[in-house]
């Protein structure tokens, strides 16, 4: 059986992105037979149009047969295409559930869907490390994926892998796959989700085993510190870089170099000295006061980081001279 | 005829061949749009049933909150109007069309005091903060509690699965309660050709359209009754 | 009857003159012209959203559209094609027109309803259309909860709008089976009725009966939206996949809405142009039937991913497949008819071996879809917009134009350009598989659809489609332009059934049709298409 | 032309729906049927059939022809499956 699904994959491979998991083939076997059989089944009856069409043309025929039906020529196109439709029903099923099958040994992975990136969890020995992007997994090993989303629904889709998936908030979805080959895949998203649906793009960075293991206790034991000033210091680089330096060059924003037990003076509200309270206020509602010579430009934080995570930049803001 | 000056219909209309022909046709098409109405409703009731299965203990906190008593009164209200109106059928085919008016009169009266009931209904639901939507939801816990049968459904119980309750409710009886405006809107333009005398025991459709609008109307509050007040 | 004296003489085109004479006219055929102007007027339009679309696609990175601008352009692309053009495209224009002749009536069964209809489709279109100008809409035609529960102000009025078409289209729907049951002329039994009747009876069913539920569903979005009552929203309690079954609850059998009038027309054109009976007229009467009934069953298809339950998955792929069967049957009904017939290829026989070429290609590519673990690869990829595309344009649109062609002469009076009309359908052919079978190729190796930036790796089948576009719509506009032009200024015919055909409208009525349609009901004694 | 419905008749189905409605609060508001969704079922039976006596006698379709009745079922036909693979998907999930 193998061999006959080998033969059509070199005919109609090419139409199929690269197989890289090790259910892939399950799809593409049936994709490749409907593929034969609807080639087959619109050949001949396109040559048998064309034959009619050039035989009875009305050039060629003088008069018309009269022929208002044939039982058994009926019940011919009847039957037979109850039984193929019917069978690639049943083979897609089959196949299908041989494709949710998660073995009890894979290995999970949580992913989050939100506009517009893929979020992957990985947890460790009680720890937990986020990415985004990039989704590293070992080659050869099952994978589950549990995912959700928090906004609109997503789709997780890998088309090398021959796994989709829609994430949906408020629920869990699954997906699963063995990475077969190592290097690089695509995901896309594939549920439309607004704006930048399609720059809601990844990669799937298949690894070796040994790889794999290395990175993760890097990234999870990186991404565990618990030193306040240097969370704060990531937190600062993934949120405010873009518009703070952290000396005292201007940007969007002022430079935040030295601000901390300064006086400030504002546009909209009376000088205070820069203590916890007022960077506080600066995060979650920046409007309030607007420093001095400086548009109204940063959008209020609240809701997107957490207490804990305020505490910490403060922590590192200070640490700015 | 001595009432020639009367529009009374006496002809089938140009691409009919007969009265029969289009009497039969009139009627067909007013339950082809029965049809529709069933599930246009069957929509709404399929949602009610999905989240009943999902929430029950909300649907009861949410149902004992209503005023049944209430329910119970409109649902009789409403068979009585089916019943006038039934009748002003059976009196416009008879012919009589002064008697047939005065039961279409009656069903209308009915249809006001439905629509009074609901109003008081609706008033206090927004009264206690139950309305979803506009920002004027803000549930009377209270309210609830002193109403559900089970305090002890309470207990695993969230404000906003309630929230969904109402929704249900406010969007079923307030899409019903349209269906009657328009009934009564119908009622009218009956009672104006009845009071003309446009009727007869050869020409009755457009009652007995109304009519078969208004059962169905009935039909849907028989369900609506028991699902959103009792259960 | 005085009704009947003022059109006593002439034909219905000028039997009563002004624009107030057209926009309350209650004749059938007239309310047919007024859909021909409408419905051609939206096509050009969606079209022209797809030329720019097909633009904007040249490269995988933007060239002149922001992401919010291609998503807009693309749901109202989606929008109009569906709810304006392919829905009521066949039924409430050609099926106006012809129905009532083809069964010998004088009229449909409630002539006022029928031209309320058109005022719903107009206002809901020009609501639908306007909401461009506050600021449109960008959830794809689907409107997928929550998106479009919290997307763009301008979801409440598109929605509205369809809501309102969903009327017009109830309200054909309910004319057309009342008119099928009761007004057939004396001897037209149903088993009499020519094909096209009998598909637009089938499509009927689908439109009285599924179109509410699209109705509610819709009204609960709106209230989504306007009240924030979170029946959809999964931060309110709801389920956002019950929207999904709500929408294709309606718009699965809405699909067959616009395949099967189609296929009513192509069963007409392939007798008349073989000028042979119809092989198995009873098979194709009943599968019309069949599909309808079918379409019911299978619409968690487009939901094979989308977290439903594995068990309705494996239910709605079975189901699925058997939407096939009648549909085979009826390819192959056809191309049996051609067998010993006498075969033109004119105009609308050449729309409609286009028919059956593409939609044939639409279909077995559905079957691809339809299996289960395969859709898991394909969903929601190029593959689906070429498989729908196949089947919307390849099959309905064409069977259409086929329709257009041939019940032309019937409707003006006048003869076309047979040469530009053959033109332009050889022009869609072949720009059509220019535009879409590129995309059947980057659809399986993984182009998502919707995608208004792309991965580079897809650029030359991006580019192979957009080229062919503009080979369609040349295609399209020549069609429309013939059409139009020689509605005035084409050779008067001599002889009302230049076609040899064989229905009442072609053999009892005036070269153009009065105003009642018949002098006298004709009384039918036998089967169409006997060409004995 | 049609069959027309005497004043008593429509009497006697007023009586049966009102004496239904009675029985319908009855039961749910005085009679407990335990847990599970017995109350309900009970109240959906005693609905339909309050439902089809509508139908049959103030809409007259037990007066009616087939085609009628043949639309009425086919309505409450296709909502059945609406309601019937919705439910599929949603328990088995
Ligand atoms: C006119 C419109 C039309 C028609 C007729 C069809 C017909 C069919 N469609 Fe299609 N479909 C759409 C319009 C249509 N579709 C649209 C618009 C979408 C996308 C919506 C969206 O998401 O935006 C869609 C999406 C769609 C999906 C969901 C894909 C996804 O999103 O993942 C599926 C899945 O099952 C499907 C299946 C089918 C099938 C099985 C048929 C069958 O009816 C086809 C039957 C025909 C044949 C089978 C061919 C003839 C048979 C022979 C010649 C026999 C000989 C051959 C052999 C013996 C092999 N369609
Ligand atoms: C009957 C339905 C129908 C028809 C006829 C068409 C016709 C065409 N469609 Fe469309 N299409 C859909 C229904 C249809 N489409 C639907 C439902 C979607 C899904 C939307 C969604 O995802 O929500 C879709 C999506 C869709 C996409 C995918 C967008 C995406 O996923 O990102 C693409 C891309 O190539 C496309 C292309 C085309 C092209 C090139 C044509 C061509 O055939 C068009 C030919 C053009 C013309 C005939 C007219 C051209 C006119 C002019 C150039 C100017 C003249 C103008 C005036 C005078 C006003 N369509
Ligand atoms: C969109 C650009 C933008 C981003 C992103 C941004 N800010 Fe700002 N920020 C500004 C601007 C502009 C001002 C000056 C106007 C004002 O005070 O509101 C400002 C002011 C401030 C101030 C007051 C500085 C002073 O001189 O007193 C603090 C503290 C601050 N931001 C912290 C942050 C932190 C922490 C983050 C990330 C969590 C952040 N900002 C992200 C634009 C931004
Ligand atoms: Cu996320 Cu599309
Ligand atoms: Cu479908």
């Amino acid at each position: 059986m193998r061999f006959i699904g080998d033969i059509l994959q070199t005919i109609f491979g090419f139409s199929l992105p690269e197989q890289a998991s090790e259910k892939a083939y399950l799809v593409d076997d049936l994709y490749n037979f409907v593929l034969l059989l609807s080639i087959v089944g619109f050949i001949g009856l396109m040559a048998a149009m064309t034959f009619f069409i050039i035989k009875y043309h009305r050039s060629q025929n003088e008069k018309a047969a009269y022929i208002p039906h044939n039982a058994l020529a009926e019940t011919i196109w009847t039957v037979i295409p109850t039984i193929i439709f019917v069978g690639i029903a049943i083979w897609g099923l089959f196949a299908y559930f041989k494709m949710e099958h998660v073995p009890s040994n894979a290995y999970k992975i949580n992913v989050t869907g939100k506009q517009w990136l893929w979020e992957f969890t990985y947890k460790k020995d009680g720890l937990e490390l986020n990415t985004t992007d990039i989704m590293y997994v070992p080659v050869n090993t099952p994978i589950v994926l549990d995912m959700t989303a928090t906004d609109v629904i997503h789709s997780f889709y890998v088309p090398s892998f021959r796994i989709k998936k829609d994430t949906v908030p408020g629920m869990r979805t699954r997906v699963n796959f063995t990475a077969t080959k190592k290097g690089d895949y695509r995901i896309f998203c594939t549920e439309f989700c607004g704006t930048s649906h399609s720059r809601m793009r990844g990669t799937v960075r298949v690894v070796s085993k040994a790889r794999f293991e290395k990175w993760l206790n890097r990234e999870i034991a990186e991404a565990n510190v618990s030193d306040p000033v240097e969370l704060g210091s990531r937190l600062f680089a993934r949120n405010c870089m873009t518009c703070h330096n952290v000396d005292t060059t201007t940007k969007i924003g002022p430079g935040l170099a030295g601000v901390f037990g300064k006086n400030r003076s504002f546009s909209n509200a009376a000088d205070v000295v820069a203590n916890e309270e007022y960077i506080r206020e600066s995060i979650l509602a920046p409007p309030a006061k607007i420093v001095k010579g400086f548009p109204n430009k940063m959008n209020s934080f609240a809701g997107l980081l957490s207490e804990k995570d305020i505490d910490h930049l403060i922590e590192y803001i200070k640490t700015l001279k | 005829m001595s009432t020639a000056k009367i529009d009374r219909r006496v002809e089938h209309s140009h691409h009919f061949s007969s009265m029969q022909q289009e009497y039969e046709a009139g009627k067909q098409g007013v339950w082809i749009f029965m049809a529709t109405e069933i599930m246009m409703f069957g929509g709404l009731f399929v949602g009610y049933f999905i989240y009943r299965f999902a929430y029950p203990e909300m649907y009861i906190a949410g149902g004992d909150s209503l005023n049944w008593v209430q329910g119970a009164a409109n649902t009789l209200v409403l068979l009585v109007s089916s019943f006038t109106m039934a009748q002003a059928v059976t009196e416009t085919m008879k012919g009589d069309n002064k008697k047939a008016l005065k039961y279409v009169i009656v069903t209308t009266a009915c249809a006001f005091i439905f629509l009074i009931v609901k109003y008081f209904e609706y008033s206090a639901k927004v009264h206690h903060g139950l309305f979803p939507g506009f920002d004027m939801w803000n549930p009377d816990m209270e309210y609830i509690k002193s109403h559900i049968r089970d305090t002890s459904l309470l207990a695993n119980f969230s404000a906003e699965n309630l929230r969904l309750f109402f929704v249900l409710y406010f969007a079923m009886t307030g899409l019903h309660g349209i269906h009657i405006l328009i009934g009564i809107g119908l009622m009218f333009w009956i009672m104006k050709r009845l009071k003309n005398n446009e009727f007869s025991s050869k020409y009755y459709t457009a009652v007995e359209g109304v009519g078969l609008y208004w059962h169905i109307v009935d039909i849907i509050w028989i369900f609506l009754f028991p699902l959103m007040y009792l259960i | 009857m005085s009704a009947t004296d003022a059109h006593s003489h002439g034909n219905y085109i000028n039997c009563e003159k002004g624009l107030w004479s057209w926009l309350t006219t209650i004749d059938h055929k007239r309310i047919a012209l007024m859909y021909f102007i409408s419905i051609m007027a939206f096509f050009l339009v969606g079209g022209l959203f797809a030329i720019l679309l097909r633009l904007e696609l040249l490269s995988p990175e933007p060239i002149f559209m922001t992401g919010d601008f291609y998503n807009r352009a693309m749901t109202m692309h989606g929008s109009i094609m569906v709810f304006m053009v392919i829905v009521p495209g066949v039924p409430a224009l050609l099926g106006n027109f012809a129905l009532p002749i083809m069964l010998g009536a004088h009229d449909v069964a409630f002539p006022k309803l029928n031209l309320a209809s058109w005022y719903m489709l107009m206002l809901g279109a020009a609501i639908a259309v306007l909401s461009l100008f506050w600021g449109g809409v960008d959830t794809g035609w689907t409107f997928y909860t929550p998106y479009s529960g919290k997307s763009a102000d301008a979801v409440t009025m598109v929605v509205l709008g369809a809501f309102i078409m969903g009327f017009s289209s109830i309200m054909t729907g309910v004319n057309f089976i009342v008119t099928v049951h009761k007004l057939r002329a004396p001897g037209m039994t149903m088993m009499r009725m020519p094909l096209f009747v009998w598909s637009l009876y089938a499509t009927a069913i689908i439109q009285v009966i599924a179109t509410p539920v699209l109705g509610i569903t819709l009204l609960l979005l709106v209230f989504e939206r306007t009240f924030g009552v979170g029946i959809f929203n999964p931060a309110l309690g709801g389920d956002p996949v019950l929207f999904q079954h709500f929408f294709w609850f309606y718009s699965h059998p809405a699909v067959y809405i616009m395949i099967i009038p189609a296929m009513g027309i192509v069963s007409e054109v392939i007798a008349t142009f073989s000028q042979k009976t119809i092989f198995g007229y009873k098979a194709i009467a009943f599968s019309s039937l069949a599909i309808s009934a079918i379409s019911f069953l299978v619409w968690g298809h487009h939901m094979f991913v989308s977290g439903q339950s594995a068990l309705s998955g494996s239910i709605f792929s079975v189901l699925t497949m058997l939407v096939g069967v009648p549909t085979a049957i009826k390819l192959f009904n056809w191309v049996a008819t051609m067998y010993k017939g006498r075969v033109k290829l004119d105009t609308p026989m050449l729309f409609a071996i286009n028919f059956l070429a593409l939609f044939t290609i639409g279909g077995l590519t559905g079957l691809f879809l339809a299996a289960f673990n395969v859709d898991v690869h394909l969903h929601d990829t190029y593959f689906v917009v070429a498989h729908f595309h196949y089947t919307m344009l390849g099959g309905a649109l064409m069977g259409f134009f086929a329709g257009l062609f041939y019940w032309f002469p019937k409707m003006s009076g006048k003869m076309y350009n047979e040469v530009q009309g053959r033109i332009s359908a050889i022009m869609t052919f072949v720009g059509f598989n220019l535009t879409f079978i590129p995309q059947f190729i980057m659809g399986s190796q993984g182009m998502p659809r919707r995608y208004h930036t792309y991965d580079g790796i897809f650029t030359p089948y991006h580019v192979a489609s957009t080229i062919g576009s503009w080979i369609v719509a040349s295609g399209f506009i020549l069609a429309i332009y013939i059409l139009a032009r020689d509605f005035f200024k084409g050779e008067p015919l001599k002889d009302g059934n230049p076609w040899n055909a064989t229905t009442l409208e072609w053999t009892n009525t005036e070269i153009v049709p009065i105003h009642e349609n018949f002098t006298e009901l004709p009384t039918v004694t036998g089967r169409p298409y006997e060409y004995r | 032309m049609a069959h027309i419905v005497p004043l008593n008749v429509n009497i006697k189905t007023l009586t049966t729906l009102v004496v239904l409605t009675i029985t319908t609060v009855v039961t749910a508001k005085y009679v407990d049927l335990g847990h599970g969704h017995y109350n309900l079922l009970l109240a959906m039976f005693i609905a339909s059939i309050k439902a089809t006596i509508v139908l049959g006698w103030f809409m007259h379709l037990k007066y009616d022809g087939m085609m009628n009745r043949a639309i009425a079922l086919c309505g409450l036909a296709f909502l059945a499956l609406l309601f019937g693979f919705s439910y599929i998907d949603l328990f088995y999930r």
